[in-house]
C-alpha cells in the first residue's frame, strides 16, 4: 500500500540521512498524521520530525530556512487544497533564492500534498490544484503513482537539488504499488524508462505496444482509472491503446510519450484536476506541434469539472473524471 | 425560504429561559450524535466534525444574536448553524448529500449557508471575510454585528492576525468567538500555540472577555457582555471560552487520555445546566427532542 | 494615458456605483498608491476607498465579505508579484463561496493586478503570474489592453457576479488607448467584436484581414509588442499578419480567433508570462483540435523565460518576450 | 569568495571603538547618498530603499554578530549588507546591474547573497526562513544565531506571526529586529497598525527590547543584550528600534511633512554620534570614507 510505502521510505531516510527533516501538521505519534503517512516518526526521530501549528506558509518558509542551510525538509501539508496558502513561499521564496542569488544556494524543500476527491469531503478538502504550480520557474511537480516504488522516487529527489510539489492522490495510499518486471506490470505488458537525468515514466499496455492505436498520458490516481479503462476496452471491445505514466508532470520528459505517440498516432491525456489551463494542455502544444500533420486525431485532454467538488458523492461523481469518461475518450481517439 | 423550526427542538411557548436553553443544548447534542451513529452504520459520506460537549458555547452565544446580523462559523459548524437556524432537517439532509440540503448536497457539513449563516473549512481565512461583512454593516450604518467562530488551533493562521489588526484599526462591529477546546485536531494547544490567546487580541488593543465554562448560564452572561459592548462601541472584541470536545475530532481520530475525557463527562453542559431543571421537565424536553429528531431522521431517510 | 484613465474609471464608478468600495495598501492620498492609480480617491471617497495594511489575504478576504454583502469591492494589490499572498483566499474562498454554496450567494471580487517587467525592479517585482490564476473554476481573468477602454471594461465587470483578476501592465499605465473607430485602430485597420456575453475582442491589421498569411493572440503589454511587430514586418518584409486582442484571457472566447485563423491557417500566441502551462497553451490545445488538420502549421505559444527576471536590463531583455521574438514566431507562421 | 572590504570603510586598526562605530555610520549613509546621486543622474536602474537615518541599527546590531550567524534583510538591506560584509562594490556593482554584482546583477538591490546574509524584497516571507535557519542552528547545536530584520510595515503580513509562534513554540534563536521608522512606504504607522508591536511578540511569549533611539551606543548596548540572550537562552527574542527615515522610501515618493524630516535630520545618527568625535578625527574619518567611495564608484563605472 502506498501509504505504507511512503511510510517506509520516510523511516528509511531519516535512518540514513541525517539532512532529512520532516515537518507537518498533526504528524506526531500516537496520531501520525491525518493519513498516517508519517505514523512512527516522531518517536523514532523526534528531533527531525516536528509537528507544527496550523502554518502552512510558515512551515514552507520554514522549511525554505533548513534547505537554504543543508537540511532536506520534508513537508507535509494536511490536505493539497491547503497549499494555496503557501503558494507565496513557493513562489517568491523557495523557488526565486536558488536563481536569483545567482545560483548562491539552493533550497531543496519536498511539499508533500495528499490530494484529490472521490471521498466526499466536499469542495475544500478534494481538490487536485498541482496545476497551478506547474511552470513555476525551478519547481519540479511530481505525482506518486500506482506504478513508481515511492522509495526510489523520493530517493532521486533527496539527491536533487530543486523544490518539489510532491503530489499523493488519497485514493492511491490503500493501493498496492505495482512494480514493473520482467516486461510486465501487473496484468499488462509493460517497463519502466527514464532519459538522462529524468525520473522514470511507466508505459503499458494489455497488447503488444506495436498493436496499439491510441497513447494515454496519465498520473496518480487517474494513472489506475486509466488502466482500468484500458483492461475493459482490450477485453470488451478490443480496442487497445497504450498507458503511459510518467512520476514528474513538470518539467515534463517528453520522451516516452512521443515515444508511444510515435507509435499510435493520437494521445488522450488524463488528469483529475478541473479542466482549462490544466496539465494535458501542454501535451496538447507540445505533442501537438512536434508531430504537428503526424496525428491521425487531436489531442484530446480529458480533466474534470469545471466547478467546485461536491460533497454529495452522486453529484462528485459527475464532477470528477472516471473511468467511462476516460473509455470514451480513448475510443475516440483510437479511430 | 425553509420551513419553520421545530419548536420542540428550538423552544416551546412555555418554556422558561433555563429550559429552553437546555432544549436548544440538547437538540445539538442529540442532532450530533445521531449524526455520528449514521457515520457508523454507513448512512453518511464524506466527514464530519461533532461539536459534543461545546454546546453552550453556540446556543449562549447565538442567544444574543438577532436578525441582520451574521456569523461565519468554521469546520465544527452544525451547532452554530443549528443554533442560529433550527433547521436539522436541511443540515441532515444536507449531511446526506440530498438535494434537499441546505446547499444542495454541495458544501456538505463544512460549507453552510443560510441567511445571515455562512461556514467554510479552511480555517482562519474566515475571519477577514466575517470583518468583511461587519465593514459592509459599517457602511451601511446599522447596528448589525459580525460575529466569528474560531477554535484555537485556527490561530495557526497569519491571516487571522491580518484581520485582527485590520478590524482594530477601522473599528469593526466584529465579535470573535474562540471555542478553546485546548486541541488542534489531535495536538494539544501545548505543542501548538505560545503564549496565549488573550494577549494575541491585546496586541491589536482588542478588548476580550475570557471564560472557562461549560456553564451555559455563565457563557451567556459573558457573551451578553460582549455583543452588547459590539453593537454599541462598533468595534471589535474577542470572547474566549475554554472549553472541551467529547467527541473525536472529527470521525474516529482521538488519541486523548481516556481519565482526561471521562472526567470532562462529569462537567459537560448538559449535566452542569440540567441540573437546573426539575427532573420532570428535563425528561419531558429529552424526550420532545428525542421524538422531533427521530421524526426528522425517518423523514430524510425516506426522501 | 491607461494610469489617468483607470483613475477617472474608478472615479466614475465611485461617484455612480455606491456598491463600489476600493481597498488597497497605500493608496491614500497624496500619496495615491505605488502608480497613481487611486491617486484623489481617498479625498473625494474617504468612506468607501481605504487604506490598508500591508496584508494581501486579508484584504482580498475582506472584500470577499464585503461583496458577499452587496458591495462592489475592487482591491488593488501593489505589485502583481504578492498576489501569490491571496491565492488561498482567491482559490478557496473567493471563487468557492458562490458555486459550494449552491448559488446561494455571489462574490464579486476585482482583484487589480499592476504586473509584468522591463523596469528592472528585479526578480520578486516584475512578474506576470496571471497564468497561475488560469482555469481557477469560477474566476475570470482580465487583462488591460491598449486598445480597450478601461471603463467600458471594468463597467462590464462591475455588472456581472463572478470575481476577476484584472491584470494591469505597469509599462501600459503610461500608454495611450487606442480605441477603435470607424474600422480604424491607430494606423491599423481594426476593429471590434464580441460574442454574447463576453468581453469585446480587438483584431487589427495593417492590410486587409483576408490578406493576412498568420494570427497573432496577445494580450496586455504584449499586444502593443505584437503590433509595432507586426507593423515592422509589413514595412520591412512584407509579412502580414493580424493581432487579435482579448480583453479576456479567461475562460476564452474562441470566436474572434477562430474567426481569423480560418482566414489566416496559423495562429501564434504571445504572452509576458514564463513559459511552461501558459496562457497560450490552451490556445494550442483549443484551436489545435477545433482546425486539426486545417492548420499550415503548430499553433507557437510564444513566451517568456522560463527563469526568474533579472534586475540588470540587460539581462532582463534577453528573458522576457520582446519585438525580435515575436517577429520570428510570425514570420515563421505565416510561411 | 569577494576582496577584503577597504578599511576605510570598515574600521581601521588604530580607530578607537566610537571612531569605527562612526565610520562603519558614516560609509553606509555616503554609499546611500552616492546610490541616489547616481540614480538621479540616470546612472542606474529599476529601484533602491535607501537606509539613510537608520544607519546606528545596522551597524550597532551587527556588531555583535559574527561569523557562523545569518542575517536575513528585507527591501531595505543596503545598510545590513554593507555592515555584514562592508562589500560596496559588489553592491554598487550589482545595482548598477553588472556581472561582478554580488549576486551577478540578477537580484539588484533587495535582493543579496554572501555568506551569512540574504535579503528579499517581499514583506514578511523572510520571517519563516530566518527561523527555518534558527532551527538548522538548533539541530546543528552550535550556539550560532539567526537575525532577521524588518520593518513596522511588514506586520500587516500573517506569517509574520505565524513564525513568532512557532519561533516561540519550538525555542528557535532567532533575533527578530524591528527597525520602526513611523511609515510604511506612504502610510503613517496609525493608519496601519492598531495596538503596538511590543505586545504582538509578548502575545507569543517572546521578550523584547524597546528603544526610541538614533544614538549607536544606545543601541549598540541594547543589541548586546539582546544578542547575548539569545546566542545564550537559545529563545528567541525582539528588539524594537524606534527610528526615522530621512530619504525617500524609494527614489522619490516621500509626502510627509517637511518640519518632520527637517526636525528629525537634527537628531540622526551621524549627528547625534558625532559629536563625540574629536572634529579632526571626524573629519579624517569623513575623508577618508569619501575617498574610498569614490575610488570604488570611478572603478565600478569604468568596469
Ligand atoms: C487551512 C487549514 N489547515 C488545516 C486544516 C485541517 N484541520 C481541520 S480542523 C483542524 C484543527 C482545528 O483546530 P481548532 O481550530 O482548535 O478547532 P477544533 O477542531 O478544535 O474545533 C485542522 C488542522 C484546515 N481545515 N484548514
Ligand atoms: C508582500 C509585500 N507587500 C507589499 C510590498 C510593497 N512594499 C515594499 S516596502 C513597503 C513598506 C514596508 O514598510 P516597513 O516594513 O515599515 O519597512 P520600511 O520601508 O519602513 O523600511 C511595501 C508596502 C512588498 N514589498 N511585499
Ligand atoms: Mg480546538
Ligand atoms: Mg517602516
Amino acid at each position: 500500500m502506498l501509504v505504507r510505502e511512503l511510510n517506509a521510505a520516510l523511516h528509511h531516510f531519516l535512518e540514513t540521512d541525517p539532512r532529512v527533516v520532516v515537518l507537518g501538521e498533526d504528524i506526531a505519534d500516537p496520531y501520525g498524521g491525518a493519513f498516517k503517512v508519517t505514523r512512527g516518526l516522531t518517536t523514532a526521530y523526534p528531533d527531525r520530525v516536528i509537528t507544527t501549528p496550523v502554518s502552512e506558509a510558515g512551515m514552507v518558509g520554514v522549511a525554505a530556512g533548513l534547505a537554504m542551510s543543508g537540511y532536506r525538509p520534508i513537508v507535509e501539508i494536511m490536505f493539497g487544497d491547503f497549499v494555496t496558502l503557501a503558494f507565496d513561499q513557493v513562489v517568491n521564496h523557495v523557488t526565486k533564492y536558488p536563481a536569483m542569488y545567482g545560483g548562491r544556494v539552493t533550497c531543496p524543500v519536498i511539499v508533500r500534498v495528499p490530494s484529490g476527491g472521490h471521498r466526499g469531503y466536499g469542495p475544500t478538502h478534494s481538490q487536485s490544484l498541482e496545476k497551478h504550480f506547474l511552470g513555476v520557474p525551478g519547481l519540479l511537480v511530481v505525482a506518486a503513482s500506482p506504478f513508481h516504488d515511492p522509495r526510489t522516487i523520493l530517493g532521486q529527489l533527496l539527491q536533487r537539488d530543486e523544490p518539489v510539489i510532491y503530489v499523493e492522490h488519497k485514493l492511491l495510499y490503500a493501493e498496492p504499488i505495482i512494480r514493473p518486471a520482467g516486461g510486465r506490470i501487473g496484468e499488462a505488458i509493460g517497463r519502466e524508462a527514464a532519459s538522462p537525468g529524468q525520473l522514470p515514466t511507466v508505459s503499458l499496455s494489455f497488447v503488444e505496444a506495436d498493436d496499439c492505436t491510441a497513447t494515454v498520458l496519465a498520473y496518480g490516481y487517474t494513472a489506475l482509472l486509466a488502466m482500468r479503462a484500458l483492461e475493459e476496452l482490450a477485453i470488451e471491445e478490443e480496442v487497445f491503446a497504450e498507458l503511459v505514466v510518467p512520476a514528474q508532470l513538470a518539467p515534463m520528459d517528453w520522451g516516452p510519450v512521443l515515444e508511444s505517440v510515435d507509435r499510435t498516432g493520437s494521445l488522450v491525456t488524463v488528469e483529475e484536476g478541473m479542466a482549462g489551463w490544466s496539465w494535458g494542455t501542454q501535451a496538447a502544444a507540445d505533442v501537438g506541434a512536434s508531430r504537428f500533420g503526424r496525428l491521425r486525431r487531436p489531442v484530446s485532454v480529458v480533466a474534470s469539472g469545471p466547478g467546485v467538488i461536491p460533497s454529495s458523492r452522486e453529484q462528485e461523481r459527475r464532477v470528477l473524471v472516471g473511468v467511462e469518461q476516460i473509455k470514451d475518450a480513448v475510443r475516440e481517439a483510437s479511430r | 425560504m425553509r420551513p419553520d423550526p421545530d419548536a420542540r427542538l428550538t423552544g416551546m411557548p412555555d418554556d422558561s429561559r433555563e429550559t429552553r436553553l437546555y432544549r436548544r443544548m440538547r437538540f445539538i447534542r442529540r442532532f450530533e450524535e445521531t449524526l455520528l451513529s449514521l457515520f457508523e452504520e454507513g448512512a453518511l459520506n464524506g466527514t464530519t466534525h461533532a461539536c459534543v460537549g461545546q454546546e453552550a458555547d453556540c446556543v449562549a452565544v447565538i442567544e444574543h444574536l438577532r436578525p441582520g446580523d451574521h456569523i461565519f462559523s468554521n469546520h465544527r459548524c452544525h451547532g452554530h448553524y443549528l443554533a442560529w437556524t433550527g433547521d436539522a432537517a436541511g443540515l441532515l439532509a444536507e449531511v446526506m448529500g440530498k438535494p434537499g440540503g441546505v446547499v444542495g448536497g454541495i458544501g456538505g457539513s463544512q460549507h453552510l449557508c443560510a441567511p445571515g449563516f455562512k461556514s467554510n473549512g479552511i480555517l482562519g481565512g474566515t475571519l477577514p471575510a466575517a470583518a468583511g461583512i461587519a465593514l459592509a454593516m459599517k457602511l451601511s450604518g446599522d447596528d448589525a454585528i459580525s460575529t466569528v467562530f474560531m477554535g484555537d488551533g485556527a490561530w495557526g493562521e497569519g491571516v487571522v492576525y491580518e484581520t485582527m489588526n485590520m478590524a482594530s484599526l477601522w473599528a469593526l462591529p466584529l465579535l470573535v468567538v474562540v471555542e478553546n477546546n485546548g486541541y488542534s485536531q489531535s495536538t494539544p494547544i501545548r505543542l501548538n500555540m505560545a503564549g496565549d490567546i488573550a494577549t494575541r487580541f491585546a496586541a491589536f488593543g482588542i478588548e476580550t472577555a475570557h471564560i472557562d465554562s461549560t456553564d451555559v448560564l455563565e457563557i451567556d452572561a459573558a457573551a451578553a457582555q460582549q455583543v452588547a459592548a459590539v453593537r454599541t462601541e462598533r468595534r471589535p472584541r474577542g470572547l474566549i471560552i475554554d472549553t472541551y470536545r467529547l467527541c473525536h475530532h472529527s470521525k474516529s481520530d482521538d488519541n486523548r487520555p481516556e481519565e482526561e475525557i471521562a472526567e470532562r463527562w462529569t462537567v459537560e453542559p448538559l449535566v452542569v445546566h440540567g441540573r437546573r431543571l426539575p427532573d420532570d421537565v428535563r425528561g419531558r424536553v429529552d424526550d420532545e427532542v428525542e421524538a422531533a429528531i427521530s421524526e426528522i431522521v425517518a423523514r430524510e431517510r425516506a426522501a
